[in-house]
């Protein structure tokens, strides 16, 4: 303790950039008082306040992003908070793309018109199957702390990207995650099911974080610092024992690799898409994921760039290990909730392949970034799709429900179809586009076999989605199938979103793209 | 020089031996006359009721949560200490820090209070 | 001139989003549909006329800034062979869309709806002619699947599914595999010229000089992907489950114009575009081609069903027509586009002609039908003609084509000529079998025997008036088609015009010279 | 280790850093000899002051005047028949007299008891170690001293011991909380969380006159930190987990012998090292109540130090004596609602003061600085009136089926366990299949 | 004592945490396990710290230590209302998902 107050001696206050942070400190603080709205409103208006509110952050939250963007930012971004944070354009493009993304996710949370009195359960704390637990399933209200949860899960993301060392990197991996647990947990209907993948995800994701915090020890014994910065410049220098820098760099990307659900890390994936209320499947499967890819990209390029040709075999194999467990995976699944998470196995190998394509003027990082987008848009939508069709139980996920939808709404058919071949990869969606800026950085750093692999791992996967398509289309409804249900405003917003993005995506992704490669992480 | 933490240890060592003894030898010292009754649950007298192998099985859920309002606060503490060490050098820096620290905690410390956490029934 | 080639693509789109909405009305509907496809006929016209076979390589060009990141162009134009493709799409879907008048679609399914997609169909399948931004080929040749999965799945027989899917899984991966080289070419361009380019005028520049192994591996990729397309034969297999299972017209979509894409992307892309490797690979292509025209006569020689017997002989002549493109002589070129237009035309008679077969007799199997020629004459005249021109009879226009493909072929690949000549005698023996197995002999087949009994004699009233010689409306759409078949098997030259500057520009990107001199155009 | 320390070592961490083994090993055995005096003492004062107060003897047959009375108590446990119930997890019901014991002791090592002193030619101060931490140190045994009592109640296998400890640790550690708090106050003032230090830093006085003693300074602090150690150690009025009347003898219900007598001097030694803290922390140690020389060096330390730990615990005693006990809720809102609040609201206005004080802020900046505090304060006070809101709308959460002993005595005949399971299980599975079913 | 030995330890120890997430099957044991591990991580950090001669290690430790005790909190509570509801807390009763 008296080393510390040596230390403080030198202590000065940070200098912080409040323009550059603003977005963050939005959602955090808006999550903060999202809180004690919880505790201070009477029941019956908690949902329509802590919507508002949620709504109004994001807006905000964005309006400063943009304020900042076009007004004071400087070319190269800048360090703020002692260096712990770094606000450059690729952070900027991810805070953005999280903002939007979680507008979407907070529309399909709040909607009530799906299901009566929303996806998740009133009182979470009830036993399943008792008695209260049959009486509550009648009632309309919801726990509203979702909205909390919510905006402090993006708080922690939108740290998480732009984080400039590894401390600040984990806690802001806890505080992203830490509310998805427990937002798994609160469905609605199948409460069992969700409890379980809230166990699941939680067991897993403690466990991958625990590799990530080990990591980060062997990196600091490695370079005497967990910035980013400083681990470059160490591994630069020769005189060091390469085995703590390798240790260490394996378990922090396996703890990353995790939460990006890639690989061979990819088993909580299926269960926790399956188990979760399907509005936080919808953020879970795209923030979560551009966060999760955020933060490997900025680790990969900034950290360990140096030192590319000791690790790129193995996330080389990793990505080639993700997108065959995905696609072949994917063949087997009957539930279309679990086919998605599947997909998105094989989506983060592609991802994964454009996160270790270093080219030297950054295409593969604004080539990720771009594919994180178009995935998170489409995903929400897709999932906003799946909350629509339903029976008696809840969802009708399985995939033998969905036979012959085509002939029942052919709209939600239509708008479905669409967003498969877009997860396909089929031209003139953003999904092509996507994977086409990918490929095109991973074959210009050299990974053409990967390219190549890739691309087959594609056409597999994209055998099972033309099977819902087929299914949607050329089978005979079953007798007694789902309904699908007509979506509220904010459903149909949401749907509408994603679908929309995931359209002009494909036709002008220009001022996209662009906008994504305007500059690179600071270093 | 001795290490500064040698005496705590001996202290330790001490009062572990004691009663380490203790225990040990209390079976021996005292009288063995031991019967069903005696060796059964203590349940004032009557029969008692059964129990699980070890450990009583569950635990109401009101000391779960006093457990994890605990943990919540205790790591609190550990950061005001030490900023109450350095409270003077931090000056103004620090306490606008602690301010927003505890306000924050404050925010789900109201929070707990206010959806019945800390009320015990 | 070149707002013609834009119309070209907008017009069935707007004829598509019109026929959606009359889902409600098929006669409306179909109704539409024809006018919007006889306007897109007269379009053509109107192309032929504005194109100068004399003039540059591409001509009536657009280009558009799409994806200027990556120097990606909505660009389109077109040479001669793109002209003649067009042309030929423009001159079927009318046909197709005549033919289906009475067509009945499975339970459920509106004619708007299928007449959509079939105009969809076309302005897609026109513009990947048309387009010379080889990011935008690609794409198109990826969308161009679309439409023709639901024809395929929503429309077709009983394993209409599968044959969907294959179709789709087929293709989409041949074009994956394509978009690797074109991403391989495109980051080459980027390294020569400092800026990625997709624009294929300057791609050819480019790529062309690459060193061998590059070129092989680029070559491949796109080979993979027109070779799925048009089938040769070790990736053939989706071709008869599709054919077999889609509506009657879409078959004719399919056999006749979406795998000419395969050709025509070999003659565009492969040959310009990487010279040396397709000399250096061109004894292997051969020989899948020569394979493609035994295994294709061998296996349509044996067929039971109508509707693969179809896909087979198209195996047969895509053999011939790469037999055609690989062999290097601006003969053999000229023969293979034109062959290209051929087998559109007299395949896609025979392919209607037969559909009204099957409307008439309810099943595709050859073993139904017997003794035909008594009940309906007219018809089997019909069948009589499209089979003669199918094993190109002299006369008929195909015959100009698979000669002009043999002598062409022989000077340089005599083997392969000979092996393919077999081929010739297989296709006369397979098409006259077809003929008399169905046409002559004792009446075959419930309702054939039924309908020559006479009214009322079986119980049937349905099959039974569906029963007779060609209608009036049967006869409507095939008679253009045999004036064509008969005018260009006697006076070929107007399209043989506007092919050869074009074969010829191929063949000198390609760097090779005629060892025999027969420069007819010029 | 040297280089490290050596900067900041306190000055009494200087004149402990040579003491040979020897010394230490006499401090030891000093201590704890001190503390189980302490103990026997305090059980013997105990009932005589309480006997005084209730206008009764008391013990008055063994030894001078009753004063051997523990002594004989304490003899009599070892010969008494040392019982397992069947139930008991052996290793852990053998081990948690000792894990209770060992922290208890270890807690007072950093006590200071008396400033420099002679002993036996060696410059030395009356005090085992003095850490850079030592105030952590008395924290982090009491918090070990829990595991102690949870464990002894888990490892019994019966219901009251099992409830005994679960509210025990309970109470523990919701009092230490609020113990924790009010000691950061003081910490701020000392910068430096060595109780040398600490004591050291109130040794003079102040206006003149007064003894700068934190508990005058920060009598909040002191205020809070008192009635947190009362129920830090369960004593009445909070000794819940030994209500006889409710829980038989909570989590000790099913030791006997010299097991239940480590569990008596556990809690004995821990009222101690509490008091002694208070005394260390709040009134200036060993310090004379007025500064200088007189009575106020070497070993007079001891004097003042004792008297003011013996009047903490005739304040425990007192309290015993008067009080009756709280009920559980009431314990816990005070703890909760009232101490932990107050403490957070306390260290604010502190460090604002404080910080205000040393920066020499601006009047602006003092009274935004105090507004934010005031505003905290405010925010508390308003939104938290203890207005029960009746969820009208909630589902009631009743029926937990926890295995509490049935009301009407009578005796289940399986075990619950498996009725539960009985009774239960299909409507769940059927639950679970109807789902299941769906997909 | 040479900070090497630390170094084993905690690697020791990580270790026994991650086999013991892995082969243990109630959720509560492989919940601990993951804290064992956490803790682990805690003595690597201090001692690197020793070794490096900063701070930061240590306060990364108070920083590990926060985020351990979040997520002990978040943990039972969601391990708890499982646990309710199916008497018991074994990983291998949590069957509905699977492949």
């Amino acid at each position: 303790m008296n080393l510390l107050v040596a230390q403080a001696q030198q202590i000065e206050a940070p200098e912080i950039h409040y323009g550059a942070i603003a977005p963050v400190l939005i959602v955090l603080g808006a999550a903060c008082i999202s809180v004690l709205l919880e505790a201070l409103l009477p029941k019956h208006q908690r949902w329509a306040v802590q919507l508002v509110l949620s709504l109004l952050t994001l807006v905000g939250a964005t309006g400063a992003l943009i304020l900042y963007a076009v007004s004071e930012r400087p070319e190269q971004g800048v360090a703020t908070l002692a260096g712990t944070v770094a606000v450059d354009s690729p952070s900027l493009f991810l805070w953005a793309t999280l903002l939007v993304l979680a507008f979407g996710s907070v529309l399909l949370i709040a909607d009530r018109s799906v299901e009566p009195g929303g996806a998740f359960v009133a009182q979470a704390a009830i036993r399943p199957g008792t008695i209260q637990d049959r009486a509550q399933a009648t009632k309309t209200g919801m726990q509203t702390e979702v909205f909390p949860l919510t905006l402090f899960a993006l708080g922690g993301m939108m740290t998480f990207v732009a984080s400039n060392d590894l401390l600040t990197m984990f806690i802001a991996l806890e505080v992203m995650s830490l509310p998805l647990y427990l937002l798994c947990g609160l469905a609605r209907r199948r409460r069992l099911l969700s409890q379980e993948a809230a166990v699941k995800y939680f067991l897993l994701g403690a466990f991958a974080s625990a590799f990530f915090l080990y990591g980060v020890a062997l990196l600091y014994g490695y370079a005497g610092s967990v910035k980013l910065s400083s681990i470059a410049a160490a591994a630069a220098g020769t005189d060091r024992s390469d085995t703590l820098l390798f240790a260490g760099f394996g378990l922090l990307v396996v703890g990353l690799l995790f939460k990006a659900a890639v690989g061979p890390f990819h088993a909580w994936t299926p269960d926790v898409y399956q188990g979760a209320p399907t509005p936080v499947t919808a953020f879970m499967a795209a923030c979560t994921k551009v966060a999760a890819f955020g933060g490997i990209l900025r680790v990969i390029t900034v950290a360990f760039e140096n030192t590319q040709w000791e690790w790129r075999g193995v996330l080389y194999g990793v990505a080639v290990v993700s997108m065959v467990i995905g696609a072949v995976l994917g063949l087997t699944q009957t539930d279309v909730k679990r086919m998605i998470a599947y997909s998105s196995v094989a989506h983060a190998g592609f991802l994964l392949i454009g996160s270790i394509a270093l080219v030297p003027d950054g295409e593969g990082v604004s080539a990720t970034m771009f594919y994180l987008l178009a995935y998170g848009f489409t995903t929400i939508a897709a999932f906003g799709i799946v909350s629509l069709v339903r029976n008696s139980d809840g969802e009708a996920t399985h995939l033998s429900q969905w036979a012959g939808l085509a002939k029942r709404s052919p709209i939600v058919a239509g708008v479905f179809t669409f967003l498969l071949l877009a997860l396909a990869g089929i031209p003139l969606t953003s999904g092509f586009i996507g994977k086409f800026v990918v490929f095109s950085a991973a074959i210009e750093a050299g990974l053409t076999p990967l390219v190549v692999i890739a691309l087959v791992a594609s056409a597999v996967a994209a055998f099972f989605y033309l099977r819902v398509i087929v299914l949607m289309y050329f089978s005979d409804p079953a007798p007694d199938g789902p309904t699908v249900s007509v979506p509220g405003a904010f459903t149909t917003i949401a749907i509408t979103l994603g679908a929309v993005v995931t359209l002009v995506l494909g036709l002008w992704p220009t001022f996209v793209l662009d906008w994504a490669g305007t500059g690179t992480f600071l270093s | 020089m001795l290490d500064p933490y040698l005496p705590l240890v001996l202290m330790f060592a001490l009062a572990g031996a004691f009663a380490l003894f203790s225990v040990t030898a209390a079976p021996y010292i005292g009288p063995r006359r031991y019967n069903k009754a005696k060796l059964d649950a203590y349940e004032c007298g009557i029969e008692p009721s059964p129990q699980p192998v070890v450990g009583g099985g569950r635990m109401p859920v009101a000391y779960y949560l006093t457990a994890m309002l605990f943990i919540l606060f205790d790591i609190e503490m550990v950061f005001l200490y030490p900023f109450a060490v350095a409270a003077d050098k931090l000056g103004l820096f620090g306490l606008v820090e602690i301010v927003l620290f505890v306000a924050t905690v404050g925010f789900a410390y109201i929070y707990v209070w206010r959806r019945g956490g800390l009320d015990w029934n | 001139m070149s707002w013609v080639l834009i119309a070209l693509l907008v017009v069935p789109l707007v004829g598509a989003l019109v026929v959606a909405f009359l889902r409600k009305d098929d006669k409306k509907a179909k109704l539409v549909a024809l006018a919007f496809s006889l306007v897109e006929l007269v379009l053509a016209v109107l192309l032929w006329t504005a194109y100068d076979p004399g003039g540059s390589r591409l001509q009536l060009e657009t280009k558009v800034d799409w994806i200027p990141a990556f120097g990606v162009q909505l660009a389109f134009g077109i040479d001669g062979i793109a002209l003649v493709m067009i042309a030929v799409i423009a001159l079927l879907i009318p046909l197709v869309i005549g033919a289906g008048w009475t067509e009945k679609l499975p339970a459920g399914r509106s004619q708007g709806g299928y007449l959509a997609l079939i105009l969809v169909q076309e302005s897609v399948t026109v513009a990947v002619f048309a387009a010379t931004d080889v990011f935008l080929f690609y794409v198109l040749f990826e969308v161009m699947l679309i439409p023709m999965y639901f024809l395929i799945g929503g429309y077709g027989g009983a394993r209409r599914q599968y044959a969907a899917v294959k179709f789709f899984l087929y293709s989409f991966l041949g074009g994956l595999i394509m978009l690797a080289s074109a991403i391989g070419a495109y980051a080459m361009a980027s390294d020569e010229l400092g800026k990625g380019t997709f624009d294929w005028a300057t791609l050819v520049t480019v790529v062309r000089d690459a060193d061998p192994t590059t070129q092989t591996w680029l070559f491949l990729g796109f080979f993979l992907a027109f070779a799925i397309k048009a089938p040769l034969v070790p990736f053939h297999t989706w071709l008869p489950d599709a054919a077999a299972e889609a509506p009657i017209g879409v078959t004719v979509i399919v056999v006749g114009i979406l795998d000419k894409v395969g050709t025509f992307g070999m003659l565009r892309y492969l040959l310009p575009m990487f010279p040396e490797a397709s000399k250096n690979l061109a004894p292997y292509i051969l020989v899948l081609a020569v394979a493609g025209v035994l295994y294709g006569s061998l296996l349509a020689t044996g067929q039971r069903d109508m509707k693969r017997f179809l896909a087979y002989v198209s195996i047969a002549h895509f053999g011939f027509i790469a037999l055609g493109i690989f062999a290097f002589t601006s003969q053999a070129g000229v023969g293979s586009v034109s062959y290209m237009l051929n087998h559109s035309i007299s395949t896609g008679m025979l392919i209607l002609v037969i559909g009204m077969v099957i409307a008439r007799g309810g099943s595709s199997q050859i073993s139904d039908y017997g003794g035909m020629s008594k009940v309906a004459p007219l018809l089997a005249g019909m069948l009589l003609i499209s089979g003669l021109t199918t094993l190109s009879l002299p006369g008929t226009n195909s015959f100009v084509s698979e000669f002009l493909v043999l002598i062409g072929s022989f000077p340089t690949q005599p083997v392969a000529t000979i092996l393919a000549t077999v081929g010739m005698v297989l296709a006369a023996l397979y098409v006259l079998w077809l003929y008399q197995r169905m046409m002559t002999g004792p009446l075959r087949g419930d309702a054939l025997v039924a309908a020559a009994a006479g009214p009322g004699a079986v119980g049937d009233p349905e099959k039974k008036t569906a029963i007779g010689d060609l209608t009036k409306r049967e006869i409507a759409v095939l008679a253009p088609l045999v004036v064509i078949v008969l005018a260009l098997g006697f006076y070929p030259q107007p399209v043989l015009d506007v092919i050869t500057p074009t074969v010829g520009a191929t063949l000198t990107e390609v760097g090779v010279t005629d060892p025999v001199s027969v420069q007819e155009g010029k | 280790m040297t280089k490290y320390f050596a900067a900041e070592i306190g000055d009494t961490a200087k004149v402990l850093a040579d003491d040979p083994i020897w010394l230490v090993l006499i401090k030891v055995v000093g201590i704890f000899a001190f503390l189980v005096v302490m103990t026997l003492f305090m059980i013997n004062w105990e009932r005589k002051v309480v006997a005084r107060m209730q206008h009764r003897p008391g013990p008055n047959r063994v030894g001078p005047n009753g004063w051997l009375q523990s002594l004989a108590d304490g003899l009599k446990l070892a010969f008494k028949e040392d019982i397992r119930p069947v139930l008991a997890d052996k290793w852990v019901f053998f081990l948690a007299p000792v894990i209770s014991c060992i922290p208890a002791f270890l807690a007072f090592s950093v006590i200071p008891l008396a400033g420099e002193v002679n002993m036996f030619g060696e410059q030395t101060a009356l005090q085992l170690v003095d850490l850079p931490v030592g105030v952590l140190v008395v924290l982090a045994c009491s918090s070990l001293g829990v595991y102690g009592i949870v464990l002894s109640g888990w490892a019994s296998g019966s219901p009251y011991p099992l409830l005994g400890a679960l509210r025990s640790a309970a109470q523990v550690i919701s009092y230490e909380i609020a113990m924790g708090l009010s000691i950061v106050a003081v910490i701020m003032f000392t910068g430096s969380m060595s109780t040398g230090d600490i004591v050291g830093a109130q040794a003079h006085t102040v206006l003149g006159f007064a003894p700068a003693w934190f508990g005058l300074l920060l009598f909040p602090s002191f205020a809070i930190y008192v009635v947190s150690m009362v129920g830090e150690t369960n004593r009445a009025p909070f000794d819940l987990p030994e209500a006889e009347s409710e829980l038989v003898g909570g989590f000790h219900t099913e030791y006997s012998s010299l097991k239940f007598a480590l569990f008596f001097l556990a809690e004995y030694v821990n009222m101690v090292t509490v008091s002694a803290l208070a005394t260390t922390l709040f009134l200036g140690g060993y310090h004379a109540p007025w500064s200088g020389e007189f009575m106020n060096t070497g070993w007079w330390g001891l004097l003042w130090f004792i008297i003011k730990t013996l009047a903490f615990l005739f304040l425990f005693i007192w309290l015993r004596g008067t009080l009756p006990r709280l009920r559980y809720d009431q314990f816990m809102k005070l703890g909760w609602k009232v101490l932990v609040p107050t403490s957070l609201v306390w260290i604010m206005a502190v460090a604002v003061i404080r910080t205000g004080a040393i920066q020499q802020l601006s009047t602006a900046q003092r009274l935004i600085a105090l507004g934010v505090v005031v505003g905290l304060v405010l925010l508390v006070s308003f939104l938290l009136p203890d207005k029960k809101v009746q969820d009208t709308k909630g589902v009631p959460l009743a029926g937990s089926g926890f295995p509490v002993p049935p009301l009407d005595l009578a005796v289940p005949k399986s075990a619950p366990k498996r009725k539960v399971k009985v009774a239960n299980l299909p409507k769940e599975t059927a639950a679970v299949t109807t789902g299941k079913e769906a997909e | 004592m040479t900070p090497t030995y630390y170094l084993l330890l905690s690697a020791l120890l990580f270790s026994i945490g991650a086999v013991g997430v892995l082969v243990r099957r109630n959720a509560i044991v492989v919940f601990m396990c993951v804290e064992l591990m956490l803790n682990a991580v805690n003595l690597t950090l201090v001692t690197f710290a020793r070794i490096n001669g900063s701070l930061d290690g240590q306060v990364m430790a108070f920083f590990v230590m926060v985020v351990a005790a979040a997520e002990v909190v978040v943990g039972l509570a969601i391990i708890m209302s499982i646990f309710r509801t199916r008497r018991s807390a074994s990983v291998d009763d949590s069957s509905l998902l699977k492949y």
